[in-house]
């Protein structure tokens, strides 16, 4: 039977009614234009219509109005000029999430959305997120491109495999919203979605810490840590020491200079041929195909844990 | 038919051109020139080219219809590789993967062998 | 059958309208063809600036020597496949044929060099991805993304030859029957264009895919 | 037409110089292949109505009504994969521009007929190819191709139809190398640049986009092909490649492609508007600039398919503004359109309900491109069912209303017989109702969130996605009507005359259907086009 239906999406975040205000502009233009043009048409076609088949055509026909052609020329352009800055500026701020943002990493595959928070818990097909605070999302694929959609909150990113892209919202209502992946991706693609759920700070922190394994991903990075043998190396001065690494430049043996941010500590875990830390051999192995997105996600996450400090070795 | 016909000395001459820049962009290749070997490497092919279009595919006689098409390709080529580099390369820090290469010095090649 | 005499397609009024619009047919033909190309360029460009090294590691797997042979060779053939125009252009059959002939034993050699001489090579030494691929230094997946470019770029290049070489034996029958004369040697002109053309892209390649990197 | 003049037919035309299976699979006759294209490309269409019409039963039902999701993804392929590479890319260009253009620029055939034949073959080749592919069990990659996805992950036929696609390109860059040669080098004497008629200007403009665009969807998709049959990673990332260069490569084509669609539409509504309302063309100059102009600017905005897609946000930014540079022409156009009907003679024979249908939806689709190129609005609206309406609106409001416009109107030259004009405003009408209660529900869907591509979908969008459905039933009603009468009248219809509609155009000087050669000799121009006021005093003499 048909639900009750909805003809405007509702609005839960802090952009949505600044896309909206877009969108309802647009929207006046297009209107404005669209009547305009149909109701000139309707207006010449009765006006003029020809009245009987030997109606002679019409004589000293104009053809030609330089002001009206640079009229409306210049007038559209005006009004794209409008809507291409208008956009722009929502657009650059929905890519930039604050730096106080909550994280949450969220990993896509054939087809269903897995999602950890960095308390360690997990989740499937379902977002808990508290209401008032800002939430980045950090998101990887593990097969082919997917989407993560949430209308309610008007943002949406592509999720793509061995990359990191990241999408954040404020949430602005307490409520479950529907998210969506957005990109095809194969059979199941209409069925890779699920839902959001908005609470109050305080509930949200009661969902959070209810049922954990105990152990935050940074704890679970740092058992991957002993058990992957990391520590071999990287606990003995032939790799590397980890601490104060997050975030700092590093310089390479090729002179370049990069930030250490997840990126660049997932594709040292994966590719670790690809850049090599200056003044040490390139003897690390890689752990492609070992570890998955899952446990680069908390490794990472225990490196960072391990602070920004100064670092003491690693750069000579 | 009203074509022009090129004296075949100057054929010859073109082909002379070409092999010694043949043999100059190879003997370049062992120089180190740091990022300037590709530079000067892709400078000496499109000498090359001009050459062969110019001369041996008659450019020089044709009708300007003719560079019309050739330079619009090229254009659109260019605007091609252009717009696509550039999303590469202006991926910012927030999107990563790429963009630690492009820190700093990203065109610097100096592999040892 | 169009003799020498009558040899304006119905649809044309004159040999000129006749002869621009196939010259100018044939060079639209070539942009497409460099858009062709182009769409691999692209790529190249973009991963050969991403992945410099593993690029420049792949390119002195290439053995330079045997590509600036080989380009020495293309240029031959481009500078015989000229004369053979201008042979057509003053009517001279026998050495219009000799032309040919020469254009197309210098093709073969550059397609012998490059299959036997290269990529028979390249496949053996496990410098084949997704055929043969063993090589194990550093960063191998994109030094494997640096020899699809190279076997894509040569195999499409080499591609073209072939059909050239193809064209080339019917113009060669043609000429043989004594179906161009002085008025009537467009397809001897415009199948000079493609060649030329093919020499071109090659000219590029040699320096793209051969010369990466300081060879010291 | 006035009743007085007896409208003959001609003895010997181009339909009935010769007879027999040969002499058509044989012809370089430019109508001749203009009539194989029209049945191949119906025959496509038909095929396109139909996935159509099965994604729209499914629909009905959130749970999906008929199939399985994987069959759905099979549908919106085959659909989108015929109707825009099989059907509306080829539509006017091949069918129409290979019938006129000589006849416009007053020759006796385009520059490289055999060539021309050869195109047909090329792309019933690749036709074969992509029905091969639905036979043989279809194939689900969206008419997209996203890597890693189609190159890596789908085992169904995704080789079989890259390589149809692939092979038809040929076919669109032969087209579009002949005819800008034959525009260039065969215009009949006295027909200078702006003397021709603004439909050759649409398909110059388009033509040019067949030769730079097309190679490249060719070489993107031998990639695909190539990483598939070798398992080597160029665009697959767990093998060192980047799927974003796929979607690059796709859309460097593709986003020209969909000017390639709409460009000729275009022209065909300039000769329509103009031949009834019996009047010179407004902004002739502009409305043929515009034309040049969308087709160079349409290279340079490929990226607003990508904005959320992992590009660079300062890529995103700049093709965000050159998208919206693009839609000046367009607006310019329609302007003009409107402003030609100002105290013009207006008649409404079906091809003029066309055309102003045409000037409506096409408008309506052009403005709900501005959502998408605006780079925060597309965050939002990005692949929902928005972009599908967006789509439609242009293509099927715009461009397949174009098409039919122009099949009616050169139908008579075509078969040398009028179809009934009554049940061809019904028609026309039925289409359009169909059409708005088909798509236009379908925004407020994308609006509220709707993904494009789902098999299923949540309950609360299935009252729109039921009227949705419904349109699309009067839709496909009102696609069958000219199908059959069109049909109909190419036999039993009466014949009609050299210029049953009184217009202007070389075309419209020689016998219906022509002969051959096209004209008894070749004419000599020597004014500008649409010269509805000169008509005015012939009229007035007679
Ligand atoms: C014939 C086909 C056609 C045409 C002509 C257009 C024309 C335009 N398109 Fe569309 N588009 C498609 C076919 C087409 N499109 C398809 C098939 C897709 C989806 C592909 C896929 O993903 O499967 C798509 C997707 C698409 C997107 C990506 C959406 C997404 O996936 O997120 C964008 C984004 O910018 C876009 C923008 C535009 C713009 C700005 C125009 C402009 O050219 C429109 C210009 C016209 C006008 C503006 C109207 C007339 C003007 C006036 C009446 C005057 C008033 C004007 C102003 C105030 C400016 N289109
Ligand atoms: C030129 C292009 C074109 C045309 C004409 C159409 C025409 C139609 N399209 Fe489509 N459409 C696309 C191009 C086009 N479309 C593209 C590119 C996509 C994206 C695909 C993708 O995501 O990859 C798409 C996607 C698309 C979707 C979204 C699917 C999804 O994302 O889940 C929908 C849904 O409603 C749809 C509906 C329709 C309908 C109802 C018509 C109607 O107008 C069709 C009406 C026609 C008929 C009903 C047939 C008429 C009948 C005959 C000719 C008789 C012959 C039949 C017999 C004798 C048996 N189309
Ligand atoms: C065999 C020794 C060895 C092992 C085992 C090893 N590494 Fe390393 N690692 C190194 C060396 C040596 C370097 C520096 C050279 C380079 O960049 O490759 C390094 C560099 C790194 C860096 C970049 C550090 C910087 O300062 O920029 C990270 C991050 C890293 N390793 C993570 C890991 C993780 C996580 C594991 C376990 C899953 C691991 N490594 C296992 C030897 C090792
Ligand atoms: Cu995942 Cu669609
Ligand atoms: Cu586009």
């Amino acid at each position: 039977m048909p639900h009750a239906f909805p003809l405007f999406p509702q609005q839960a975040s802090t952009v949505a009614p600044a896309v909206d205000h877009l969108f309802w502009f647009l929207t006046a233009v297009s209107v404005f234009f669209s009547a305009l043009i149909f109701l000139l048409i309707f207006y010449f076609a009765i006006k003029y219509r020809r009245r009987s088949q030997d109606e002679p055509p019409p004589k000293n026909q104009v053809i030609n109005n330089i002001p009206l052609e640079v009229t409306w020329t210049v007038i559209p352009m005006i009004l794209v000029a409008i809507m291409y800055f208008w956009g722009a500026e929502i657009f650059v701020r929905n890519a930039q999430p604050p730096p106080n943002a909550t994280e949450v990493f969220v990993i896509g595959k054939q087809w269903m959305w897995h999602i950890e928070h960095t308390n360690g818990k997990r989740e499937i097909n379902a977002l808990h997120i508290p209401e008032g605070v800002p939430v980045k999302l950090t998101m990887t694929s593990q097969d082919v491109i997917h989407d993560f959609f949430v209308p309610a909150f008007r943002v949406k990113n592509d999720v793509l495999p061995d990359r990191y892209t990241t999408e954040w919202f404020e949430a602005t209502k307490v409520g479950k919203y529907h998210f969506f992946c957005n990109q095809y991706c194969g059979m199941g693609h209409s069925l890779m979605r699920g839902w959001v759920y908005v609470m109050t700070p305080e509930d949200y922190e009661k969902w959070l810490n209810s049922g954990v394994t105990g152990e935050t991903m940074a704890e679970q990075g740092e058992k991957l840590y002993h058990q992957y043998g990391c520590i071999t190396c990287h606990g003995t001065g032939k790799g590397p020491a980890f601490v104060g690494l997050y975030g700092k430049p590093v310089r390479l043996d090729n002179g370049q200079t990069v930030i250490a941010n997840d990126a660049y500590i997932r594709e040292s875990i994966l590719f670790p041929s690809a850049q090599i830390v200056n003044g040490y051999p390139a003897i690390m192995p890689t752990f492609k195909g070992q570890v998955t997105e899952e446990q680069v996600l908390q490794l990472t996450a225990y490196i960072k844990s391990l602070g920004s400090k100064e670092r003491n070795t690693g750069t000579p | 038919m009203a074509e022009h016909i090129a004296p075949r000395k100057l054929y010859i001459f073109v082909f002379l051109g070409l092999l010694v820049m043949t043999v100059l962009t190879w003997q370049i290749a062992y120089i180190d020139l740091g990022k300037w070997n590709t530079v000067v490497a892709l400078i000496i092919a499109i000498f090359k080219a001009s050459l062969v279009v110019t001369f041996f595919m008659h450019l020089r006689w044709s009708h300007s219809m003719i560079r019309l098409v050739l330079f619009a390709a090229i254009f659109w080529l260019a605007i091609m590789i252009t717009l696509t580099v550039g999303d590469f390369f202006s991926r910012s820090n927030e999107q990563p993967w790429q963009a630690s290469y492009t820190v700093s010095q990203p065109m610097v090649s100096s592999v040892k062998r | 059958m169009h003799n020498s005499e009558s040899a304006v397609y119905e649809q044309f009024d004159d040999r000129t309208q006749q002869h621009e619009a196939s010259n100018l047919g044939m060079w639209i033909f070539l942009a497409t063809e460099i858009m062709f190309f182009g769409g691999v360029f692209t790529g190249y460009t973009v991963y050969r600036n991403l992945f410099m090294t593993a690029f420049e590691a792949g390119s002195h797997l290439l053995n330079a020597r045997i590509g600036a042979l080989n380009t020495v060779v293309l240029i031959g053939s481009s500078l015989t496949m000229a004369l053979a125009v201008h042979a057509a252009q003053l009517g001279k059959r026998k050495l219009l044929m000799i032309f040919i002939v020469s254009t197309m034993c210098l093709g073969g050699v550059f397609l012998y060099i490059k299959f036997v001489l290269e990529w028979l090579h390249e496949y053996h030494d496990g410098l084949a991805p997704g055929l043969h691929w063993t090589y194990a230094g550093p960063q191998s997946g994109h030094v494997a993304l640096f020899f699809v470019f190279y076997f894509i770029l040569t195999g499409i290049h080499a591609t073209h030859m072939i059909v050239g070489e193809g064209i080339m034996a019917v113009l060669l029958y043609m000429a043989w029957r004594g179906r161009f004369s002085k008025e009537r040697y467009n397809p001897i002109e415009m199948f000079g264009l493609y060649w030329h053309f093919v020499d071109i892209v090659w000219i590029f390649l040699f320096p793209l895919l051969y010369l990466l990197g300081a060879h010291f | 037409m006035s009743s007085s003049e007896v409208a003959i037919t001609p003895r010997v035309h181009y339909l009935n110089v010769d007879y027999g299976i040969k002499s058509w699979l044989l012809t370089t006759d430019h109508k001749r292949i203009a009539w194989m294209y029209l049945m191949s490309i119906t025959f496509f269409f038909a095929i396109g109505g139909v996935a159509a019409t099965l994604m729209r039963l499914n629909l009905v039902e959130p749970q999906g009504l008929l199939v399985e999701p994987e069959t759905y993804n099979k549908l919106f392929s085959t659909h989108g994969i015929v109707m825009v590479f099989f059907f509306l890319v080829p539509s006017i260009p091949a069918v129409l521009g290979n019938f006129l253009i000589p006849m416009m620029l007053g020759a006796r055939d385009v520059a490289f007929p055999r060539l021309n034949l050869l195109s047909w073959y090329v792309f019933m080749t690749g036709g074969s190819f992509v029905l091969y592919a639905l036979i043989a069990g279809g194939v689900d990659t969206g008419w997209t191709f996203y890597t890693p996805l189609s190159s890596m992950y789908l085992n169904t036929h995704v080789m079989a139809a890259a390589s149809g696609i692939f092979i038809a390109g040929f076919s669109s860059i032969l087209t579009g190398l002949n005819f800008v040669v034959t525009i260039h080098k065969m215009r009949a004497p006295g027909l200078t640049w702006f003397r021709l008629p603004l439909f050759i200007w649409a398909m110059y403009a388009s033509s040019i986009i067949f030769i730079i665009a097309t190679p490249v969807i060719a070489i993107s998709l031998a990639l695909i092909v190539i990483e598939r049959f070798f398992h080597v990673g160029i665009f697959d990332p767990a093998l060192g490649g980047d799927p974003i260069l796929f979607q690059h490569l796709f859309w460097f084509y593709s986003h020209p492609a969909v000017y390639v669609m709409i460009l000729p539409s275009m022209g065909v509504m300039s000769e329509l508007v103009t031949a009834f309302s019996r009047k010179k063309i407004f902004g002739y100059h502009f409305v043929a600039f515009s034309s040049v102009a969308i087709a160079a600017i349409g290279f340079l905005v490929w990226g607003h398919h990508m904005f959320v897609s992992g590009q660079s946000i300062y890529a995103g930014l700049v093709f965000s503004a050159l998208s919206f540079a693009v839609a000046i022409p367009s607006a310019v156009k329609v302007f003009n359109w409107t402003a030609t009907l100002y105290k013009g003679s207006i008649s409404y024979e079906a091809p003029m309900l066309y055309a102003l249908g045409f000037i409506g939806l096409f408008t309506i689709g052009g403005l709900t491109g501005l959502y998408l190129a605006a780079t925060a609005l597309d965050q939002h609206v990005h692949a929902t069912y928005f972009v599908i309406a967006h789509f439609h609106y242009i293509m099927v409001g715009g461009a397949v209303m174009g098409y039919m416009g122009g099949i009616h109107f050169w139908w008579p030259k075509m078969t040398g017989r009028l179809y009934p004009d009554g049940w061809a405003r019904v028609a026309a009408i039925i289409i359009f109702v169909g059409f708005n209660l088909t798509f236009f529900p379908q925004f407020i869907l994308g609006y509220l969130g709707m993904p494009r591509r789902y098999a299923v979908y949540p309950p609360e969008f299935q009252t729109l996605n039921v009227i949705s459905t419904a349109g699309a039933s009067i839709l496909g009603l009102g696609y069958i009507i000219p199908l059959i009468y069109l049909a109909w009248s190419a036999r039993y219809g009466a014949p009609a005359g050299p210029n049953p509609w009184k217009a202007t155009g070389l075309e419209w000087t020689t016998s219906s259907p022509p002969p051959t050669h096209n004209f008894e000799e070749t004419p000599v121009v020597t004014e500008e086009p649409y010269g509805y006021d000169r008509i005015a005093e012939e009229i007035q003499v007679a």
